[in-house]
Order: structure tokens, then sequence, then C-alpha cells
């Protein structure tokens, strides 16, 4: 193979190179903008005005704290795992860079466009909670442990009803490709699934929530309960990880939502990308509020929620799906 | 690098109390003095099995100060701004409580305006002790943003407050037989205003918080207290008053004017955190009425009794009860005829309130003694003085 | 618990959690209320109730000098002993004249304050001083900010402080 | 006014006193051995144990113990006296869970030992805290004569009474109880 075939962006290898190259900087970027939108929603929500004084209303104050964490002394605690402890957060990354590859940016935009996005997706969004375990297990401290604990019977809970109201869609649309899925509803609102179907929506944005331990289902690190949970030892960039990841998260569980329900890049006026953009944001800026307003719920009320409200739910809208898709289709 | 070695962790005194094992589901476990729920620096022991509480057992005395052998080493006036220090938030019931027992201890009759402005302030502070509650029992439970509401409206009471005392937090205004200087002129507008927006703010405090189901789920049937438990441990204010017994100092033993003012004394019979929250959010109102009456009722007059300039009470003792933020709060003061007291005993509700959480937090989950916690209302330096 | 009694539960939880986000939704819009401190201060009526360090008050004819009678009765008064008046000490007879020596007052023979310095570390700002003075000559500053690196700076001369108040105020007048 | 209970306490000496001038209604004198007994009897009446006071006089520790019932102004102290030497009270704190803590205190900054109780270790001080940071120098205590107004030692029999009192005549001098 010459040089051209290598550089050609439809040979598989190259294309996965930059399309990783582009995640990160992607994630990197959109990470450093989520923290200024969560903590200028924050403040705006709090009648104050957020972070204001680096860089235009403060726009680049997550850099300088990235610059901050960067440059703290990495601490691994006494006892702690050490192996565990620092690959706990390299690990929470892992799932982020595969989730983002067959997110559907455009018509023809996708790092690899594969006819199973989905399954892929829901596979790997599984990986996070490992690295919580790891975090938790290895700092050697109570508090991360409990959080550790947490985070399992949290992310095995919810992964339950996130499928089922998954496959709803899926069953609808005929398909596990966002793209497919995506292509199938249209740019207005009444043809999105989420219109459609809005109790798959509903469960899937609760399920969306509780996966990316965002409040109020943010108990693996609720920091009244448990300082700061899994990540309590971590400082540094050890912590700047969990934290970036944590968004990172955010945006795939945005990106599936807008595909699933939302209709994808459709819409009119603008070119796909950005009304796929306008919609993660959307999804995004509606968990961020989310936080600001509510409590925490404690950890049996999550669970419980989880497996009698919303697992019955979702099963529920999995059987009208089907019966539907069987009729109509 | 050393091989790490838990058997070379030694404990102190209250952790040597707590052993693990015999299985190894049991966690020992320190909460606190550092940890964002033990506002301040309240430690607790923990025994724990998964996340359910089998043992609890504070462990006091970080903020220990030895206020009441200060109080031997000073003189009877100075040692007054010493009961800004104690409880911080509600410095003015401690004021109170402590100028009220020297000024029985003298036989002092304080003139009627200084009643008056001690009752508006002294109210006014405890709205303000109240509203910082909310904020932080919230964030104990995970939401952010009512402590910024609460504290939005409480910097009202501030202002007021710094417009008469000159201090914003740790009050020193009460003198033996007075207040230490008069109210400015435009006092009673600014409290009739302020009442009337809380009353108008309260709405807001219900739909974001009271009503949130959420809060419910976490408030709800935690930590019941009945009444009975609630007297054997000396649980007052707020505590006892969530436990279905009205009981109040400013009704039971009024002390000042509290006995001209007509007032509601709210109770909640389910005894659970829920019932305490709702105690507070309710004595904002009883509050404001308070305040209300007491400003349109001020009479003109003298503001200072006359006392001398050195305070020397006659040989005897005395005790003053006051109905502070977190219940009752009561200071002996004790007289050998000379300038400096014998003896000055502080009794502080936080610590009997708190006193209860061993036998409320047995049973229940991690999280739920963190809402027992809050529902206490716990001031620290109130407990360990 | 029947089904319509859930169905009637989901729908008050789940509508107080709609109120709860329009609450916060309604702030988002609002202007907020924070006072950005060092481009914005706070208004100047509230600054003026202030409390800060006790300061001395001039006599009415001289607003150089302070109206203080040197009687040390303030530091007595003080619970934290931050108040420290040093006065000329009265030379005994038959001694040489020397070089003053400053005593803490109250000193006989002088009815004036060579030096009065108020430690304001220690301040707890509680106002037994102005209360006990026997000629009313301490007051509260209301000066806020007081901010400095070095716990020195916190020792205030309050005579220097009063002199330089009244050539201020003469400079002002003229 | 001296509430009926008192009488069930086994007293050696109960005396009214005036709320008004004290805060409380009635101050019962007793012994470490009759002390237990006394605060079950509260108990039983309903009384909430405020606080346990100690302090040091001439005479050796004084514990006295607050009580008052949950409404009304009717605060009853129970009082009794330990020697220095051997400051030994038996506990409250199996009546009482709440005066748990407060005989810790008492334990803290006077030393007095509380004979019973479950847990006697340091509450607010260090534990390794030397001494006990309230007891006086043997000068500057003070006899109980010194510290309470002459009727009250006078209903105890402790003093004789007097025509004229040694305490200066004040103005506003504390008046003997009205209410009996």
């Amino acid at each position: 193979m010459n040089l051209e075939q290598l550089l050609s962006l439809d040979y598989p290898l190259t294309r996965l190179v930059i399309g990783l190259l582009c995640i990160f900087a992607f994630v990197g970027l959109n990470g450093l903008v989520l923290v200024w939108v969560e903590r200028k929603v924050a403040g705006h929500c709090q009648l104050r005005p957020g972070p204001l004084h680096v860089g235009p209303h403060g726009l680049l104050q997550p850099l300088v704290d990235a610059v901050k964490l960067i440059g703290k002394q990495l601490v691994a605690p006494f006892g702690s795992d050490k192996a565990l402890f620092w690959l706990a957060p390299l690990l929470a990354f892992a799932p982020v860079t595969v989730c983002m590859l067959p997110l559907p940016w455009g018509p023809d935009m996708a790092m690899i466009p594969m006819n199973t996005g989905l399954v892929l997706i829901l596979a790997f969004s599984g990986l996070g909670v490992l690295s919580l375990i790891l975090a938790g297990w290895g700092s050697n401290n109570k508090w991360g442990l409990l959080g550790a604990a947490r985070s399992v019977a949290q992310s095995v809970a919810y992964e339950v009803p996130l499928l089922l109201s998954v496959m709803a869609v899926a069953i609808t649309a005929g398909s596990l490709d966002l793209f497919q899925i995506s292509a199938q509803q249209g740019g207005w609102p009444w043809q999105w699934y989420g219109v459609k179907n809005p109790l798959a929506f509903f469960i899937f944005l609760v399920c969306a929530v509780a996966e990316t331990n965002r409040a109020p289902f943010d108990l693996p690190e609720a920091e009244s309960e448990l300082t700061a949970g899994f990540h309590t030892e971590y400082s540094g960039m050890g912590f700047g990880l969990f934290f970036l990841a944590e968004y990172a998260n955010m945006i795939i569980v945005s990106g599936v939502a807008a595909a699933l329900f939302l209709g994808g890049w459709q819409g009119p006026f603008l070119p796909g990308v950005w009304w796929f953009l306008v919609k993660i944001y959307c999804i995004l800026f509606f968990i961020i509020w989310l936080r600001w307003t509510y409590p925490r719920v404690r950890f049996d009320q999550l669970l419980n929620l989880s497996w009698k409200w919303l697992t019955p739910l979702a099963l529920l809208d999995l059987a009208l799906a089907v019966i539907v898709a069987g009729f109509g289709g | 690098m050393q091989a790490f070695d838990p058997t070379a962790l030694r404990g102190d005194l209250a952790s040597a109390r707590f052993e693990p094992g015999p299985t190894d589901d049991k966690l020992i476990l320190s909460m606190g003095p550092q940890h964002p729920s033990t506002h301040g620096v309240l430690r607790i022991m923990l025994e724990l099995d998964g996340e359910y509480i089998l043992r609890a057992e504070p462990v006091l005395g970080y903020i220990h100060r030895m206020h009441e052998w200060m109080a031997e080493q000073k003189t009877y006036m100075q040692f007054m701004p010493n009961m800004g220090r104690v409880d911080y938030l509600h410095a003015m019931a401690w004021n109170w409580a402590y100028a009220g027992a020297v000024e029985r201890l003298m036989g002092v009759e304080v003139p009627k305006r200084a009643e008056y402005i001690r009752v508006a302030v002294t109210e006014l502070n405890r709205i303000s002790s109240h509203l910082l509650w909310w904020g932080a029992y919230l964030l104990d439970l995970g939401a952010f943003t009512p402590i910024m509401y609460a504290f939005d409206d409480r910097e009202i009471i501030l202002d007021i407050l710094q417009a008469v005392t000159g201090s914003r937090l740790t009050y020193s205004y009460f003198t033996i037989g007075g207040v230490y200087g008069d109210v400015p002129a435009d006092f009673a507008s600014r409290c009739l205003a302020f009442t009337r927006h809380l009353r108008s703010r309260l709405p807001m405090y219900r739909d974001l918080v009271t009503d949130n189901v959420i809060l419910r789920g976490r408030c709800e049937d935690i930590g019941v207290m009945d009444v009975e438990l609630a007297r054997r441990y000396g649980a007052t204010g707020p505590c006892i008053r969530g436990s279905g017994a009205p009981v109040d100092t400013r009704r039971a033993e009024p002390y000042g004017v509290y006995n001209r003012f007509d007032f509601r004394i709210p109770a909640y019979t389910e005894g659970d955190a829920m019932a305490r929250y709702m105690v507070r959010m309710d004595e904002l109102v009883t509050s404001c009425d308070i305040i209300d009456q007491a400003v349109q009722g001020l009479p003109e007059g003298p503001i200072q009794a006359k006392v001398g300039k050195t305070v020397k009470p006659p040989k005897g003792e005395a005790c003053y009860a006051v109905e502070g933020a977190r219940g009752k709060i009561i200071i002996h003061v004790r007289s050998d005829g000379g300038p400096k007291p014998y003896r000055v005993k502080l009794r502080a509700p936080g610590f009997s309130n708190l006193s209860v959480f061993c036998d409320l937090a047995r049973g229940t989950l991690l999280a739920d003694a963190v809402s027992i916690l809050g529902s206490l209302d716990l001031v620290i330096p109130e407990i360990d003085r | 618990m029947s089904v319509s009694q859930l169905i009637e539960e989901a729908y008050t939880g789940l509508k107080s959690l709609v109120i709860g986000l329009g609450v916060t939704g309604k702030a988002l819009t609002q202007p907020g209320v924070t006072v950005l401190y060092p481009m914005e201060e706070v208004e100047r009526d509230n600054l003026v109730t202030y409390r800060g360090h006790v300061e001395l008050i001039g006599k009415d004819e001289d607003p150089a000098v302070p109206r203080c009678v040197a009687c040390g009765a303030c530091v007595k008064a003080c619970p934290s002993n931050c108040i420290t008046i040093l006065c000329p000490v009265a030379a005994k007879e038959g001694e040489e004249a020397g070089p003053v020596k400053m005593g803490p007052a109250p000193q006989k023979g002088s009815k004036t304050p060579g030096e009065f310095i108020v430690d304001f570390s220690l301040c707890s700002l509680c106002g037994q001083c102005a209360k006990t003075c026997p000629v009313d000559s301490l007051q509260f500053s209301d000066n806020p900010y007081m901010v400095s690196f070095d716990r020195k700076d916190f020792r205030i001369d309050l005579l220097a402080r009063l002199r330089r108040m009244a050539r201020d105020e003469a400079v002002a007048g003229e | 006014m001296i509430p009926e209970c008192v009488a069930k306490l086994g007293a050696a000496c109960s005396a009214p006193l005036d709320h008004a001038a004290t805060g409380c209604v009635a101050s019962v004198t007793l012994t470490p051995e009759t002390i237990h007994d006394a605060v079950a009897v509260m108990d039983k009446e309903g009384y909430l144990l405020e606080d346990v006071m100690a302090s040091d006089l001439e005479e050796g520790f004084e514990v006295a113990y607050h009580l008052s019932l949950l409404d009304g102004a009717n605060r009853v102290v129970l009082r009794l006296t330990v020697p220095h030497d051997a400051p030994r009270v038996p506990t409250v704190s199996d009546i009482y869970p709440g005066a748990d803590w407060h005989e810790r205190e008492c334990f803290d900054f006077y030393g007095i030992d509380f004979a019973g109780h479950p847990n006697l270790y340091n509450l607010l001080l260090p534990e390794d805290f030397e001494g006990h940071p309230l007891i006086k120098d043997a000068k500057a205590r003070k006899s109980l004569a010194d510290l309470v107004p002459l009727t009250y030692l006078v209903d105890c029999g402790l003093a004789e009474p007097e025509p004229e009192p040694k305490a200066k005549p004040k103005p506003v001098a504390k008046a003997a109880p009205k209410d009996e």
C-alpha cells in the first residue's frame, strides 16, 4: 500500500486514528465548555454570575482550572493498590472513546459507521462502572469503597430499563444503526420518536442521568454523605480525568438521546451537524438544570425507582412498541 | 517505601471503643471531624454493616474553648462578647440568656423599650438562623441551590442587624440591664418590609423544597423521635416540638415581654425529620408575627437600666432560660459578690439534641444519618462550648 | 395500595419536580443579586453602620487632639487586652530629668495619652471600651476593608490616625 | 412553691425559691445515696433533665441537677455535695440517657466520678489533657454560704436567721421568696 492510500479516509485504520484524534479534541473541548456551562447555569440558578473574570464571561476559567489540575502533584494514598489506583481514571476514559465512534453527527458524518452502533454503545457504557469500582477499591479508603459499592448496584439497576427503553425505539425503527434510526425520523418535533413514544424518552432520560452519576442520582460521589465517594483520594489530573469522563459520558448519552428520540441531525435550515449539537446541548442543559434543582435521592429509593417503576414501565412500553410495530409494519 | 501495616494505626479513646470484627462485613468509619455534612468539626464514629448503621457515637471537643473557665477569669461585662461565639447563628439568644441571668441575680428591671428591641433582634436572628439551617440541611441532602436563596433573604436580616448592632454575625449587643445602643429610626419600617418580603418568599420555598417528592422521601419517617425519647434525652426546641409537644420557653416561662405578644407555637406529631423541618419552616412565620408586633408596639424611653459602671451582683445564684433557635438555652450564674462570676454554666440545647442521635441513627442508612444529623440543626461551637 | 393511588402518587411527585424546575428556571432568567466586590461595592448607607475597629474622637475645638484623658478605663474594660495607652511617667523627685519614660495609663499628672494603640487582631468588637469611656472619646470606625499580609499592620496607632483624619478633614474643608 | 413530688424524694432539706429572682422554684438538697432514687421519682413525674452542673466549693464538689416539666416555669434543683478527695456520685444516665454526656462533661471539668456510668471518659477535652480545668485553688474556693442568699440557707438549717443580712444592703437586694 502506498502513502496516498494510507492517507485516504477510506482506509479504516487512518479513519480510526483521525476519528480518535477528533474525539479527543471534541471531548476535551466540549468537556471544558460543559464545565463552563455547568457553572454558569448553576450560578444563574442561584442568582449569582458564575465564573466571570477569566476570559469573556469566564469562558477560559475551565481551561485555567485544567492547567491547575495538571500542575498538581499526583498523590496515591498510603496502602493503596497503585496499579488499580492509576488504572481507574484511564479506564474511565476508555469507553468514552469507543462510544463516540458510532454517533451520527450528520447524514454522512461518523467516525465509523456501523449497523450495530447502538449495541456497541450500550456494551461499552457498562464498562464505565468498572473504573469506579477500581477507583474505590484501589484507593484504600472506606468512603471510596462505599462509593464503589453504590456505583455497581446503581449501574446494574439502571442498565435494565435503559436497555428496554432503547429496545422499544429500535423495534419501532427496525434497526440498531443510529444512522437509520435518525434517518427514519423527520426534522420536525412531531416526527421524532421522543414525541411518538414519550414514555421511552422519559425512561431513557432518567436512566441516562443515573448512568452518568449525575444529581439527583449522584450517589457514588455523594459529597455530603461519602465526602467524594469513589474519587475521594484522587488529586490533580487523576481527579481531572474522572471529571472529564463524567462530562464525556454526558455528551454520549445526550448524543444517543438526540439520535434516538430527537431526530438526530435532522432539522430545517441548518446543516445536520449543527442541529445535532444543538439537540445535544439542549439535553445537557436539562441534565445540568436538574442537578441544581433537586436534592439527592436515597440509595434504596434509587433502586426502588428503577426496579419498581422504571423497569415495569419500560417493559410495558416495549410491549406496546412491539404491538404497534407488528400491526403498523 | 514502608510497607503498609494496618495494626500500626492507633486510634484514640473514641475509636478504641469500636472494634472491627467478628465478620468482615462490619466497617468502622470515622465520619468527620472534616466531613461536609458534620457542619464544622463534629466527628461521629460509625459501625456499619454495609450502609446500615449498627452503632453511632459522636465524638465532641474539636472546637471546645472552655467558655465556662473564661467566664471565671473575666468580669461580668467582659464575658458578654463570648456569648456571640458560643452559638454564632443565634447569638442574640445567648446574649439574652447571659444578660438575663445576671439581671435576675441583680434584680435589675430592664426598660420596656430595651425589652421590645431585644425581642425584635432575637427573633430576626432566629429567622436568620433558621434560614441558614434550611440551606445547610438541603445542602446535606444534596440540593445546592436553596442555600443561595436562603442567604439572599438572610442578607436583609444581617443588614438590619448590622444597622442596629454594628456586626453581622457574632453579636455582642445586650448589656446588663438593656441593650448597647438604640435602634435607628427606620428600624421598624425595615423590619416590617422584611417580614412582608419573607412571607412572600415562603411559597417559593415550599414549591422548590418542601413539596418536593425527593425531599419528602429523604425526610419522612426518618429519625422518628417520640416525646418520651426527647424528654429523656433533654431534647428541646424544634426537636421536641416536632415530636408533638408544643413546648416553648417563650410560652412556658415567659421572659422579657413575650407574654405581651400573640403567637402560635407550631408543633407536629410525626416526630420525624420532616416534622422538625416543618416546625422550623412554621417558626419563620411565628417569628415574623412576633417581630411585627414588637416593632409596631415599640415604646419610647430609655434603653438601659441604671446598673453602675462595674457590674457587681450580690451573692447568690440565678439561671435564665431562653428559647434559642435550637432549643432551651439556660445560663446559670453563681456570684460570690465579687466583680467576676464564681461559676457560669452554659446549657447548650444542641448538646442534648445531639445526644439523641445515637438512638435515632441505629439501624438507619448512612444517608439517613446525614439527614437526621441535619434535622437536629447542630451548631458545633455551641455543643462544644 | 391500589393502582389509582399509585398513579396519583406518581403524578403529585412528578408535578412537584416540575414545579421545582420552574422555580430554578425562573431564577435563571432573573438578574443576579451578587455584589461583584472589587468592581462594585455595597452602597454607602449599608457600610456606615458597620462597626470597624475603635478610633479616637477629637476635641471639638481641635480635632487633632483626642478628648481622651488617659484614665485607662478602656484598658481595664477590654476583655481581650487589646488596648495599650502609654503616658509619660512623672519623674520622681530627686531623679535627673532624663529621657521621658513611658508607662501604662493612668499616670499621675498626665491627662493626655502619649500613645494609644489598638491591636485589632485581638479585638472582638464588643464595644466595652467605648461604653466605659468617661469622656466619650472612643467610637467605632466604619472601615470594613482591612486587609494586610502582616499582623503588625493591625496594631493601629489611633493618635496618628486621628491626626491624619483631622488633616484630611481640614484639607477637604478648604 | 415546692412541687408535691419533692416530698417523695427523701430530701435532706428542701427550700422554695422565687422563680423571678433565681429562675428555679425549689431547691432540694440530697446526698449521693439518695440522688439516684430521687431522680427516678422525678423521671416518673415527667420531668426533663436540663443539665447537670458541678461547681467547686469549699465543702466539696456540688453537683446540681436541673429538672423541669415540659411546660411551665417549674425548674427544680436537686443538689448534693461530695468531698474533694472522694468525688463519687452514682450515675443517673440509666434513668435519663441524656445525663450521659452531662456527667461526662462534669468528669472532664471536675474529675467527678459517676459510679456506674457506662463510658466515663473525656468528652470535650483532649484525651491527653492533664487535670481538670474548673477545679479552683484551695484559696479561691468559696463556701456555699458565700454563694447563696441567706434565706435559702436558713430554710435548710445551714445558718441561723439573722435580723440583718451580712451582704451589703442593695437597693434591689435579693428578696425572700414571695410565693411560698
